[in-house]
C-alpha cells in the first residue's frame, strides 16, 4: 500500500525555460522509509515541496493518504505530513525551544491546555526536554535539529519528509539522527521520506528513488539498488562503503555475493571465508 | 508563486531587516572626532528597508527598530519617541522612493526630507523632555546619523535590488 | 628540511573577557606545522578549531602566548601591522565562503583581496586570472554575476579569491560541506594539487576519511586543548584515545579493527578502501597460499 | 555552548524587580517620567529620588551599571545645565557679564535639570536591566492589542518582531564572520573618517542582505509547512500572566504618586 502517490507531475518554475520535474511516477509505501537520492539541482527538494503543497502542482496529481493535494486541501496535507529542512537555522522560529514547538500548535489552533502535555511529550521524544527554555543561540545544529523534529511530532503526523536534513551537521549529530528515525518508525508507524545526495544514508532506509535532471530513473528496494554499480556509476552518486569495497575485491579477482550486506554482514562474510 | 507566499516571504525579509537594523544599531557604532557623541548605522537599514520594501514596512521596520533599539540600550525615555520619528522616516523614505521612480536626485531627496523629518521629531522629543538646549544639541549627530546611513544605503541599494527578486 | 611554518607557542583566546559571559575558547596551545604539508585540525563541534584558525591569521588577537608564522610573531602587545603581516602570508577560506561574495562581477570579486593589499588594477586582474585559471573557472563566466552561478562555482570563486593573494599557507574550513559527492571529489583533488605546487595546507574537518586520505599530520582538539598531534596513523590506531576525544576512526579503520576482533589478521591500518582491500586480499592469499 | 552574544544590556539578578509583569514595568517606567514633570520643588526631587534609589537597590544591579548611562551623556548634561544657569534669571544674582547671569533661580533651575536627566535615565536603565528582550517584547504585543480596533495588523507585527528578536543573535554573528572574511582579504574596517569608514562597510551589507532574503525564503517555506497563515487566527502558548505581586506593587505606585502630589499641594 502507497501512502503517497504521484501520477504523471511536471513542474517548471515560473520564469524558467526548462521544466524541473519532468512526468514523474512514483509511489511511496506506508510505513516504510524511502529515500531519493540525486546530484545538486535534480529536482529532489522540488519533488517533496509539491507532496507537501508548498509549490502549487501544475500538471499531473498526487495524492497524500487518500487526500488530493492541492489548494484546497492545503491544511488537511499539512497535517498529515512533517517537513523537516536542510538548514537548523533557518526553520527555527521560536524564540526558545518550547516556543519554537509551540509554533506549529498554535498555527493549528490547538487550546492552550492541550499545547503544554504536546509539547513536552515531543521533547521527550527526541531527548531535548531538559532544554525546553532554551535560545536557539545556545543549542549545536544537531540540537536544532532534534527541536525541529519535535515541531513536527508535536502535531502528529502520518509522514515524515527530510530534506537534507543531516547534511549540515557533524558526523557525530547525523548518525544520532538517523538512529533517531530509525527508532520513530518502528517505535510509531512513520512513513519516512528522505532526501540526500549521499548514498551511505539511504542504506538506512527501505527504499530509494534516483533522481537525474528532473526524471525518476530507478526505483525499488534499498538492496537491489545500491547493489547496481552500474545504475550508481551513471548517475555520479558514488556507492555506500561496503559496496566500495566489494567492487574493489571483485576488481582484484575476490567475487563476494551479490546481495546488500551491511557492515556486519560484510565482516562475518570475510571472517568465515 | 502564489499570492499568499509571497506576501508571507515578503513579512519574513521584513522581520530579518528589522534584526538586521537593530543590530546595526548596536554595534555599528562609530565615534565622531572632537565630541562625545556617536553616531550608529540604524537608519541605514531603515532606509533600505524601506526602498526594497516600500513605505508600509518601512514604517514597521523603522517604528519596531527605533522602538525596540530604546528599550534594549536602556533609553526607554525616547522609546516613544524613536516609535515617532524612525517611524515616519521609513514611511517617508519608501513611500517618496516610489514616487521618485528613476530619477537620482528625487531618490535623493526622499532620503533627506525622510531624514530631516526625523532629526526634527529627535529635536520635539529632547525638548519636551529636558529643554531647548538639549533639544539643539541633539541635531548634528542626529543629521550625520542620518547622512551617512543614506551614504550606505544609496551605495547598496541598486546592487541589491538586482541580486534579490521581491 | 623546510623550516617550520608554524609555531603556536602557550597560546590561549577568551571571548568578551572581563564581562559575564566571557569564555574561554582555548588555553595552553603549543604547536608546530610544517612547511609544505597538509595538516588537518579536527575535534568536536566547538572545540576551538576555528578559533585557533582566525588567531593564525591574525583575525583575533591573543589573549596570551605567541604565534610564529614565518618571520612575522605577534602576542597580545603586537602592533596592528604585525597582525595585517600575518595576514598577508595566510589565506583563510571560511566555512562556505559562497556566501562572502558581494561584487558586481566574478572577477571583480577576486580582485579584492589583491587590490586590498595595495597592487595596481592591472596586476591584481593578473593575480586574479591566475587563480581562476588554476581552479579551472571556465573564462567565459568571468564577467557573470557571481550569485547567478551554481553553487559549485560560486565555492571555486571564493577560494580563487583567497588564492588571488598568493598566500604561502592556505586554511580551508570545511571546504566541502554541502556538496555532493562529486562536488566533493573534485574540490579535494584541488587541494591536493595546490600542496604539489608548494602551499602549506591546514583542513579544518569533520571528515575521518579526508583526514586519513589527505593529511600529512593530524592535531586535534578537545575543549580548547589539544588532545592529539601526530600521523593519522597514530591517531587511529589507539580506539581509547580516540573515544575520549569524541571521536569515530574513518569507516575503513573501524572495518580493519573488527575484522582484527573476528580473528582476521590485517598487518597494517588501512587509511582508504584501497588499502582496506589489499589488507583483504593480502590475508585471504596468505590463507589459500597456506592451504596449498 | 558559550556561544551567549551580549546584546541588550540586561543583568540577570533574579530580584524581585525582575519577577515583575513586564507591561507593569513598562507602565511604571513611563509613568515616572511624567511625574518628574511635577517635581519642581526640593521635596518632590527628594522624594521621587528617594523611590529610585529604592528601585535601584531592589534591583540587586550594581551601582556601576546605572552611572554608566548617565556617564554617555554627561556631555549633554553638562552644556544644558551650564546655558540653563547662565540665561536663567530671578532671586539674588552673585554674577552678572553682559547678558550672562548666575542668579540663584539660575543655580536651582540648572539643579533640578541635571537631576531630571539623572531620574530618567536612571528610570529608563532600571526597565532595561530587569527585563529581557523576550519579556520587553511579549510587554509591547500586549500594549499593542487594543490597535486591533483600527486595523492595524497586530498579530502580524508581534509576528515580525518575534521573528527579530530571534535572528538577531544570528544575523549579529553572521556580520562577525563576514566581517571577519573580509578581513581575510585584506580589508582594513578601522582606518579612515566617518565616510570613508561608512563605505567600507559595502562589501559586508551586500552579502548580508543578500543572505538574510534567501534565509526568509527558507524560512517562510519552513513555516509555512508548519501551517502557519499570516491571515489566520492562532492560539497563543506565551502568555503574561498577572500576579498578586503586581498587584501590590501597582497599589504602591499609587501611593507614591499620591504622596507626590500631597507634597506639591501641602509644602
Ligand atoms: N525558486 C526557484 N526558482 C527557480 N528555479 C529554481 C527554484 N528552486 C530551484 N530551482 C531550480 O530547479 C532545479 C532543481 O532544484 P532542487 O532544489 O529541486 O534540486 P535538489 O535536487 O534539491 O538539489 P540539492 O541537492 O542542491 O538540494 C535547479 O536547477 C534549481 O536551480
Ligand atoms: N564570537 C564569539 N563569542 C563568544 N563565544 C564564541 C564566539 N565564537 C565562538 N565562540 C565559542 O567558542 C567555542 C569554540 O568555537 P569555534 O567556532 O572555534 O569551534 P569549532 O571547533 O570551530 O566548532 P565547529 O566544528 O562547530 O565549527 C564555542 O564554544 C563557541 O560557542
Ligand atoms: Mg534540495
Ligand atoms: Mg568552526
Amino acid at each position: 500500500m502507497a501512502i503517497v502517490e504521484v501520477k504523471g507531475v511536471s513542474y517548471t518554475y515560473p520564469g524558467s525555460n526548462e521544466p524541473t520535474l519532468n512526468d514523474i511516477t512514483v509511489s511511496f509505501p506506508t510505513k516504510e522509509w524511502t529515500t531519493i537520492i540525486g546530484h545538486n539541482g535534480s529536482g529532489k527538494s522540488t519533488l517533496a515541496r509539491l507532496i507537501d503543497e508548498l509549490i502549487p502542482t501544475s500538471a499531473g496529481e498526487i495524492i497524500v493518504d487518500g487526500v488530493p493535494v492541492d489548494a484546497e486541501h492545503v491544511g488537511d496535507v499539512h497535517q498529515k505530513i512533517g517537513f523537516v529542512f536542510q538548514n537548523p537555522e533557518n526553520q527555527f522560529v521560536g524564540t526558545t525551544v518550547e516556543d519554537d514547538v509551540a509554533f506549529g500548535l498554535e498555527n493549528h489552533q490547538v487550546p492552550r491546555d492541550k499545547m503544554q502535555f504536546r509539547i513536552k511529550q515531543a521533547l521527550n521524544d527526541v531527548n531535548m526536554l531538559e532544554f525546553a527554555k532554551k535560545e536557539p543561540a545556545q543549542l549545536s545544529g544537531g540540537q536544532k535539529q532534534r527541536v525541529a523534529i519535535a515541531g513536527i511530532l508535536s502535531l502528529r503526523p502520518k509522514i515524515l519528509i527530510f530534506d537534507e536534513a543531516t547534511s549540515m551537521l557533524d558526523p557525530q549529530a547525523r548518525l544520532n539522527i538517523i538512529q533517531l528515525l530509525k527508532k520513530l518508525k518502528v517505535e510509531k508507524g512513520f512513513t519516512i521520506i528522505a532526501i540526500s545526495h549521499d548514498p551511505a544514508e539511504a542504506v538506512a532506509g527501505d527504499n530509494v528513488v534516483i533522481l537525474d535532471h528532473g526524471k525518476i530513473m530507478a526505483s525499488g528496494k534499498t538492496t537491489d539498488i545500491l547493489t547496481n554499480h552500474d545504475l550508481m556509476n551513471r548517475y555520479n552518486l558514488g556507492l555506500p562503503f561496503t559496496e566500495q569495497l566489494k567492487a574493489k575485491l571483485k576488481a582484484k579477482g575476490i567475487p563476494s555475493p551479490e546481495v546488500y550486506l551491511d557492515e556486519e554482514q560484510m565482516i562475518q562474510w570475510l571472517s568465515q571465508q | 508563486m502564489d499570492k499568499s507566499t509571497q506576501q508571507l516571504n515578503k513579512l519574513i525579509f521584513a522581520a530579518l531587516l528589522l534584526a538586521i537594523t537593530i543590530v546595526f544599531g548596536r554595534i555599528f557604532i562609530i565615534p565622531i572626532p572632537w565630541t562625545h557623541g556617536n553616531v550608529n548605522l540604524c537608519d541605514a537599514g531603515i532606509l533600505i528597508a524601506a526602498m526594497l520594501l516600500g513605505p508600509v514596512y518601512g514604517t514597521a521596520v523603522g517604528g519596531l527598530g527605533g522602538l525596540f533599539l530604546d528599550l534594549i540600550s536602556g533609553y526607554t525615555q525616547y522609546a516613544p519617541f524613536s516609535l515617532i520619528a524612525h517611524g515616519l522616516e521609513g514611511l517617508l523614505a519608501g513611500w517618496l522612493y516610489k514616487k521618485a521612480g528613476k530619477n537620482k536626485f528625487a531618490e535623493y531627496g526622499a532620503n533627506l526630507i525622510a531624514i530631516l523629518v526625523m532629526v526634527i521629531c529627535y529635536f520635539f522629543a529632547d525638548s519636551i523632555l529636558y529643554n531647548w538646549v538639549a533639544g539643539v544639541l541633539g541635531i548634528g549627530t542626529n543629521i550625520l546619523q542620518g547622512i551617512v546611513g543614506m551614504v550606505i544605503a544609496i551605495l547598496i541599494v541598486p546592487t541589491i535590488k538586482k541580486r534579490i527578486n521581491l | 628540511m623546510v623550516e617550520p611554518a608554524i609555531k603556536i607557542e602557550d597560546l590561549s583566546y577568551i571571548y568578551s573577557p572581563e564581562t559575564a559571559f566571557a569564555y574561554q575558547a582555548l588555553s595552553n596551545i603549543n604547536l608546530t606545522i610544517q612547511g609544505e604539508t597538509i595538516t588537518a585540525v579536527i575535534g568536536h563541534t566547538g572545540s576551538g578549531k576555528s578559533t585557533l584558525m582566525q588567531l593564525v591569521d591574525g583575525l583575533l588577537i591573543p589573549t596570551n602566548g605567541s604565534i610564529t608564522v614565518g618571520k612575522v610573531k605577534v602576542t597580545p602587545n603586537s602592533s596592528k601591522e604585525d597582525f595585517a603581516q600575518l595576514r598577508n602570508h595566510v589565506g583563510f577560506v571560511f566555512q562556505f565562503p559562497e556566501s562572502q561574495l558581494f561584487a558586481d562581477s566574478v572577477i571583480q570579486d577576486v580582485m579584492f583581496g589583491p587590490l586590498n593589499l595595495g597592487m595596481s588594477e592591472n596586476a591584481a586582474r593578473r593575480n586574479a586570472k591566475e587563480a581562476l585559471e588554476r581552479l579551472s573557472f571556465p573564462t567565459n563566466l568571468y564577467e557573470r554575476s557571481p550569485f547567478e552561478l551554481s553553487g559549485g562555482q560560486m565555492r571555486r570563486v571564493a577560494i580563487a579569491g583567497v588564492l588571488a593573494m598568493d598566500p604561502k599557507i592556505l586554511i580551508l574550513d570545511e571546504p566541502t560541506a554541502g556538496l555532493d559527492p562529486n562536488g566533493r571529489k573534485e574540490l579535494m583533488q584541488l587541494v591536493q594539487q595546490l600542496h604539489e605546487e608548494g602551499k602549506t595546507i591546514i583542513l579544518i574537518t569533520h571528515q575521518m576519511e579526508q583526514v586519513a586520505e589527505y593529511a600529512d599530520q593530524v592535531v586535534a582538539l578537545s575543549h580548547g586543548q589539544v588532545a592529539f598531534n601526530g600521523s593519522p596513523h597514530e591517531l587511529f590506531d589507539d580506539q581509547s584515545r580516540l573515544q575520549k576525544i569524541g571521536l569515530v576512526a574513518p569507516q575503513t579503520v573501524r572495518f580493519a579493527q573488527k575484522l582484527q576482533e573476528q580473528g582476521v589478521h590485517i598487518t597494517k591500518l588501512p587509511m582508504n578502501v584501497d588499502e582496506l582491500a589489499e589488507e583483504i586480499i593480502k590475508v585471504k592469499k596468505g590463507m589459500t597460499g597456506y592451504g596449498k | 555552548m558559550g556561544n551567549k552574544v551580549i546584546f541588550g544590556i540586561y543583568v540577570p539578578t533574579n530580584s524581585i524587580i525582575h519577577r515583575l509583569d513586564p507591561r507593569l514595568k513598562f507602565m511604571v517606567c513611563f509613568w515616572y517620567v511624567i511625574l518628574v514633570f511635577f517635581a519642581n520643588s526640593v521635596l518632590t526631587n527628594i522624594w521621587l529620588g528617594l523611590v529610585l534609589l529604592i528601585f535601584m537597590r531592589l534591583s540587586k544591579v550594581s551601582t556601576k551599571m546605572y552611572w554608566s548611562g548617565i556617564k554617555t551623556l554627561m556631555w549633554v548634561i553638562i552644556v544644558t545645565a551650564l546655558v540653563q544657569l547662565f540665561f536663567s534669571a530671578g532671586g539674588h544674582t552673585y554674577w552678572q557679564w553682559h547678558f550672562l547671569s548666575i542668579t540663584s533661580a539660575g543655580i536651582v533651575q540648572s539643579i533640578y535639570l541635571i537631576l531630571r536627566f539623572a531620574y530618567i535615565i536612571t528610570i529608563s536603565t532600571v526597565l532595561t536591566v530587569t527585563t529581557t528582550t523576550l519579556q520587553l517584547a511579549d510587554a509591547i504585543e500586549h500594549l499593542m492589542k487594543p490597535l486591533k480596533y483600527i486595523k492595524v495588523p497586530v498579530n502580524q507585527i508581534a509576528m515580525m518582531l518575534s521573528i527579530a528578536l530571534r535572528f538577531i543573535p544570528t544575523i549579529m554573528s553572521e556580520v562577525q564572520t563576514i566581517m571577519n572574511a573580509q578581513r581575510a582579504r585584506g580589508m582594513d574596517f578601522s582606518q579612515g573618517n566617518l565616510f570613508q569608514r561608512a563605505k567600507k562597510l559595502v562589501p559586508v551589507m551586500i552579502p548580508l542582505f543578500v543572505s538574510s532574503f534567501k534565509r526568509a525564503e527558507e524560512l517562510a517555506i519552513a513555516m509555512e509547512a508548519r501551517g502557519y497563515d499570516p491571515n489566520r487566527e492562532r492560539t497563543k502558548y506565551r502568555v503574561l500572566t498577572w500576579q498578586s505581586r503586581d498587584t501590590y506593587a501597582l497599589l504602591l505606585v499609587v501611593l507614591i504618586s499620591i504622596i507626590l502630589f500631597a507634597l506639591k499641594i501641602v509644602f
